[in-house]
């Protein structure tokens, strides 16, 4: 019998259970209202154990269908059932109608296919407004957009926002003088420092300091005079509290 | 000002605009009814039928659009560039169908008809602008229903839903033969 | 292959390439050398000069190139630029207040009164021509100073600035004064 070949393990990758069936039904040419279901069912048992796919997603697609061929292969070895109006009910008959209407859309699939093909054939143009009329710029209606505003109402809204300003204005912090902001650049001072202790063998922290202007150069220099005892490229000794700081280089730029 | 001819004026339109325009908003350009517009564009399609014509007027739904006559297709690739032509798989194609002859449509319903999930494929089709939301059912969840786009129609050469291919042909006879009933059953759906 | 029309072919090749062609192309696509090309060129202009054409054949240099005829630009203005509604919503009207008050004035110095960024509202009324740049602050960044233009005193029917309300109550200026210490204070930040 024909529908007894072996399906080919690396078959087409079909749409899903209904395209599969189809093809069984085709390949085994048989009438598709009276599908063998015995016979159908085995192979598509067959095809989906031979499945490459590890998508559990697909695979319990064909595993819902195999249920249903199962259900309907039982069925069928009832005795037939018998519906309200006393017909007899062939258990296939739901399969049919999904078969058939899943092969329509499927036939108008390639059909769609053709006519895309001609349908390429056909060009458009890109909108590619002329200069003018992309520089046009639609007049103003001044009077429709001035309406009812007039001298008077722009300075109450005038005079509403600079009263809602006052409103915001904090009694405290509007009368605080003004901080400048000091700039010290870290990086110039760290270099300037050095460049002095390279050039000075033995010198005072206040002589360095004579050069300082603002209190954050001096906290700087005094960072940076830190720093460089930390690496040891220069000794500090100071002799009483509040004395004067004598900084010994240890790099002089003749030693170096 | 002096009163251009209104073919002269639709070409000029649909010229520079490149897409496709609604014939409502080209009456009210040439000022007159619709009606009369549809037949003025009739007319500029039949000028441009003449053979030494090499673009020519398509209808989609109730828009217009220019575009060159399919069998310069040949000459055009020479010299043009063509478009970057999207391949639709068969399961692309299939969900499309699906949603051509039965929008609206949830994904639901496809996936019955499929038999498997197509979140993937309509997502693609929407990507392509080909198949679009046009609304919610109004059902449990107020799922999303699809429909066709403009685009589908320009790609598959139709000039609207009504003109898609039918659901009977040579092939379709055949296994429609064997169960007639059942198949205008699925028809008149 | 049937032999189509150099005509058709030539018009559908410039309606897809939108951008000019050189005749040398074209006329190794109808496969015609480059004088008979520019004849069926010059035949192809002729025609669509005629009334019922809304678009035309320019030659530029050695190139061709399809547009629209000058005289369609009205129409095409109606249908490309969907007329736009002007209106001075508050927003507006109350950058305007501060403009006109408070002229020449940056950005900041409205931000600051205001409370919000007003980058938005200040583009609007220069393009509704009723504020204009009108220098640059000697400060850092050298930011733009406002003022209003004269359409501004024609349409609220003022001579000049003199004329504007004035603001004198004896409140107004003794908040005004806290209000630019205030306002001077953030500035400085």
């Amino acid at each position: 019998m024909g529908w007894n070949m072996a399906i080919p393990v690396k078959l087409q990758v079909f749409e899903g259970p209904l395209d599969l069936l189809l093809h069984l039904i085709d390949k085994n040419k048989v009438d598709i209202y009276d599908i063998p279901i015995v016979e159908i069912t085995a192979q598509y048992l067959e095809y989906i154990k031979d499945m490459e796919t590890e998508d559990m997603n697909i695979m319990s697609e064909f595993l819902v269908m195999a249920a249903t061929l199962i259900d309907i292969k039982c069925r069928m070895l009832l005795p037939e059932e018998v519906n309200e109006e006393g017909e007899e009910e062939d258990p296939r008959e739901e399969l049919v109608q999904k078969l058939l209407e899943y092969k329509m859309y499927k036939y108008m699939s390639f059909e769609l296919k053709d006519r895309q093909m001609d349908a390429g054939r056909t060009l458009y143009r890109q909108q590619r407004l002329p200069q003018e009329v992309e520089n046009y710029k639609q007049p103003v209606d001044y009077e429709s957009l001035l309406a009812d505003v007039n001298l008077n109402k722009l300075q109450e809204i005038f005079q509403f926002m600079m009263k809602r300003q006052e409103d915001k204005i904090d009694p405290v912090r509007s009368t605080f003088g003004k901080i400048e902001k000091d700039e010290v650049d870290m990086d110039l001072k760290t270099t300037y420092v050095i460049e002095y202790v390279k050039s000075h063998k033995s010198f005072s922290f206040r002589q360095l300091l004579e050069k300082q202007r603002s209190k954050m150069e001096i906290i700087v220099t005094f960072l940076v005079i830190l720093e460089l005892m930390k690496l040891g490229q220069i000794d500090i000794e100071q002799q009483d509290i509040c004395d004067d700081i004598i900084i010994t280089s240890k790099i002089l730029a003749e030693a170096m | 000002m002096e009163r251009q001819s209104a073919e002269a004026i639709l070409e000029a339109i649909l010229f520079t605009m490149g897409d496709s325009v609604e014939v409502a908003r080209l009456a009210e350009v040439i000022e007159e009814d619709i009606e009369a517009t549809k037949e003025i564009l009739a007319g500029m399609k039949s000028g441009y039928e003449k053979e030494d014509r090499g673009i020519t007027l398509i209808e989609l739904e109730d828009s217009v659009q220019l575009c060159t006559k399919p069998d310069m297709y040949e000459y055009l690739i020479k010299i043009a560039k063509t478009p970057k032509k999207f391949v639709l798989t068969d399961t692309l194609l299939e969900t499309l169908s699906i949603i051509a002859y039965k929008q609206p449509i949830t994904r639901l319903e496809i996936e019955k008809i499929r038999g498997v999930s197509c979140d993937h494929a309509v997502n693609r089709l929407v990507e392509f602008n080909l198949v679009t939301e046009v609304g919610r059912l109004d059902a449990p969840g107020r799922p999303l229903l699809f429909g066709t786009t403009e685009e589908f129609l320009r790609c598959f050469g139709v000039k609207s839903l009504g003109e898609l291919p039918e659901l009977n042909s040579v092939q379709m006879e055949e296994f429609k033969q064997q169960a007639e009933a059942e198949v205008q059953l699925q028809l008149d759906i």
